[in-house]
């Protein structure tokens, strides 16, 4: 069965981010889907912080303290850049102004439930950060994570059994092994990689699946 | 290539329906777009909500749009000044409503719309007529109101300098509702006196971030802005 | 009995503006209360339009459209001043960072209400601007007007017959016979002018009015 | 003459008493009021109400104020980082109370304290642990969390610039929660790395008004920031 590395899945999903969007990239794996994003679209990166035209890494010696992404790594400005308060940037998000969000998760329901931000081990203190209002807020919301945990578990579930980050609002699902949307009519598969079939997808599942759209 | 040009203020207001809400940005005669409004009046769409401070003076501005008649509603703060001899004319005829919100429950109402939030407590109008029908809260023994998100399908802002990106930077108080307005609406469009080339605006000095704005024009101007 | 101009009026509240503070004046007799704030004191002026820092009349030709107070006059900035949106400048009203608001009345209530938006009279559509944001913001609250109407009624009442702008809101009054403070106790007259008795001041005046206390 | 300037962040934060609630600025690393902070456990008042995005990494900042047993409770999103032993060690040992805010809720609710407003209706949190025991409403088949405002006695903020009345700007991401924390306290103290005399500030450029802020300091620097 064919699974993707960290690197495959960023770029599958790199190929979803349409030319010309404002663009959300959660802390970790999702950030990578930047360096993936074909150089013949022009797409404009937000971070939570305050910085909308998020540029790459600055030179060596060049680093700005002050200029840090979400994930606190040192960032430069694209021309067309512009910085703002924390309030503002979440308003961006809140309200429905980015087009694409992209987090990581613990587990996605059949419904579209995320959770992303605890699991139930008390052992460490809680955070959350931005996460639930990225949620709740972009008009599409990609998840980009490995389709069973460590120990082979599903994370596509009927339901979470993690606390949730929020409800209903996961758009699609890129795992290492297929690209799943949340439908109304339920989880429908977009593309199973490789010779993976959906039998062999939907036993790694812990919701049912539906079979792809023929075009 | 992300460009939010538009070549002609015609062209950028083509697609407003009859029926629509739309925000007008503006305080007094600062920051008005002039230039959009006669391209709506021109245009001649009709039953228009439209949402500004102001309810325009003499022939100018918004006072146009109800002496064509375009206008069902008006949501204002301050729709009476000297020489609001239009909208006084169709308020008195029943032909326009009025929505009366104070100043500060307006541009948060619009803000709260663009910041995605559903809705806000504000101690402003409790205990008076412009409250009546809402639901109200105490807290600590000081009295709220609840007022609700402001929203519109277009919002016609003014501004003085643009990128192709639409990033904005307004002149003096012409900022005014301008800011707001650009968050609050399904499509912005900014009549600009100037619009500069990527990279060209002090990125600290940019006020409204080119995710609000869909559309930037600045034609050569035809209509004298005061 | 003595009854000062409007220009006297203002002179009297400009006194009692304090040095260093943050004041918002009403359009109309309110705004001349800066032509009487004494030189050696350094008041900002917002302007609710969206100015902190409102200076004088621009000269002859010099005006800018875009620069005007809130009662539609061209202003000018002064060193230390800046902009913000209407939003922002509602936030420092309605949050209490002005130190002093002056408005214009039609009636004060002995509890500190405030009318001064709309009569009774129909004829005319209302407006209301920001008068109940500036009555329920300030730290104090000025009121600036005549004390009793043209037609000699109090202006000064037991409960106001017009809409409320705002409820208990009043903490001084400023007439053409006296000042006036709105305390728990009641009504306390603060100053009387020239030889105006608290009985001429109390026979013009809807409420009952506290003599002075002595000092 | 108005004039905030404050010789020493010693000076500035020397009326701070035990017990008191304090907003600090910054987010990650950047725009970290480090001196005020170094000049407030110096200063040693205790049972501090610490709001911040973060609990401070390694021994720096805040992570310093939890390392001397200064901070009753935090109010924060993002307590737990790469480096943040001291809140760690705190938390686990029950001798720091944790509320934790969805980021956004915090930056917002920070700035309805500062603007008056009694309360928000946020969408984010709505159906998790967060929202748990907070007033819910659900509008137009949307549901939404009734969040509070959260004002402080004391803001210690950080900024690029200042004037003598306090009109402050900031450095690029700098800006992140210090504009709304200098609205929501009582006595806000900026920490700058320079103050200009009036009139050398571009009033278009100006973020945070005079009118938001009480003291600004800019000792020379003795504490390495970053």
């Amino acid at each position: 069965m064919l699974r993707l590395s960290s690197e495959e899945m960023a770029r599958r999903a790199a190929q979803d981010i349409p030319d010309g969007s404002y663009v959300n990239l959660g802390i970790g794996m999702p950030t990578k889907v930047a360096n993936y994003v074909s150089d013949d679209k022009q797409v404009i990166y937000h971070s939570e912080n305050g910085i909308l035209g998020v540029g790459p890494s600055p030179l060596p010696g060049e680093e700005n303290p002050n200029l840090i992404n979400a994930g606190k790594q040192y960032v430069t400005l694209l021309p067309g850049g512009c910085y703002f308060d924390n309030a503002e940037s979440f308003a961006m998000m809140r309200g429905g102004h980015l087009d694409i969000s992209v987090l990581g998760a613990f587990q996605v329901a059949e419904n579209g439930d995320l959770a992303n931000w605890a699991t139930n081990d008390d052992k460490f203190p809680p955070a959350v950060g931005g996460a639930m209002d990225l949620a709740v807020g972009a008009r599409k919301l990609f998840v980009i994570m490995n389709h069973t945990t460590r120990e082979g578990e599903p994370k596509i579930l009927e339901k979470c059994t993690y606390p949730l980050t929020g409800m209903g609002v996961v758009s699609r699902i890129f795992t290492d092994i297929a690209v799943i949307d949340v439908t109304p009519e339920g989880l429908r598969v977009v593309e199973l990689f490789g010779d993976n079939t959906l039998e062999e997808v939907q036993a790694l599942t812990g919701a049912r699946l539906l079979p792809p759209l023929t075009s | 290539m992300i460009d939010k040009r538009v070549a002609t203020y015609r062209e950028a207001i083509a697609d407003i329906p009859d029926g629509a809400d739309v925000m007008i940005g503006g305080f007094g005669s600062s920051g008005i777009p002039l230039e959009l409004i006669e391209a709506l009046r021109q245009h001649g769409a009709k039953d228009l909500a439209i949402i500004s401070n102001n309810a325009g003076v003499a022939e100018e501005g918004i006072a146009s749009l109800l002496r064509d008649g375009l206008v069902r509603k008006i949501v204002c703060s301050f729709p009476r000044s000297a020489g609001s001899v239009w909208f006084e004319k169709r308020f008195e005829e029943g032909s326009v409503e009025l929505e009366l919100v104070p100043q500060g429950t307006l541009s948060e109402r619009i803000r709260i719309a663009g910041a995605g939030i559903g809705g806000f407590l504000t101690p402003t109008g409790y205990g008076t007529r412009l409250a009546e029908g809402k639901e109200t809260k105490v807290i600590d023994g000081k009295g709220y109101v609840l007022e609700m998100p402001l929203k519109a399908d277009f919002a016609l802002i003014k501004a003085e300098t643009a990128d192709i990106w639409g990033n904005l930077i307004y002149n003096t108080a012409g900022r005014n509702f301008n800011p707001m307005m650009a968050m609050a609406a399904a499509v912005t469009i900014a009549e600009v006196d100037q619009i500069l080339p990527l990279g060209e605006l002090d990125p600290e000095k940019v006020i409204t971030p080119s995710i609000f704005v869909d559309r930037v024009v600045s034609e050569e101007k035809k209509h004298v802005t005061a």
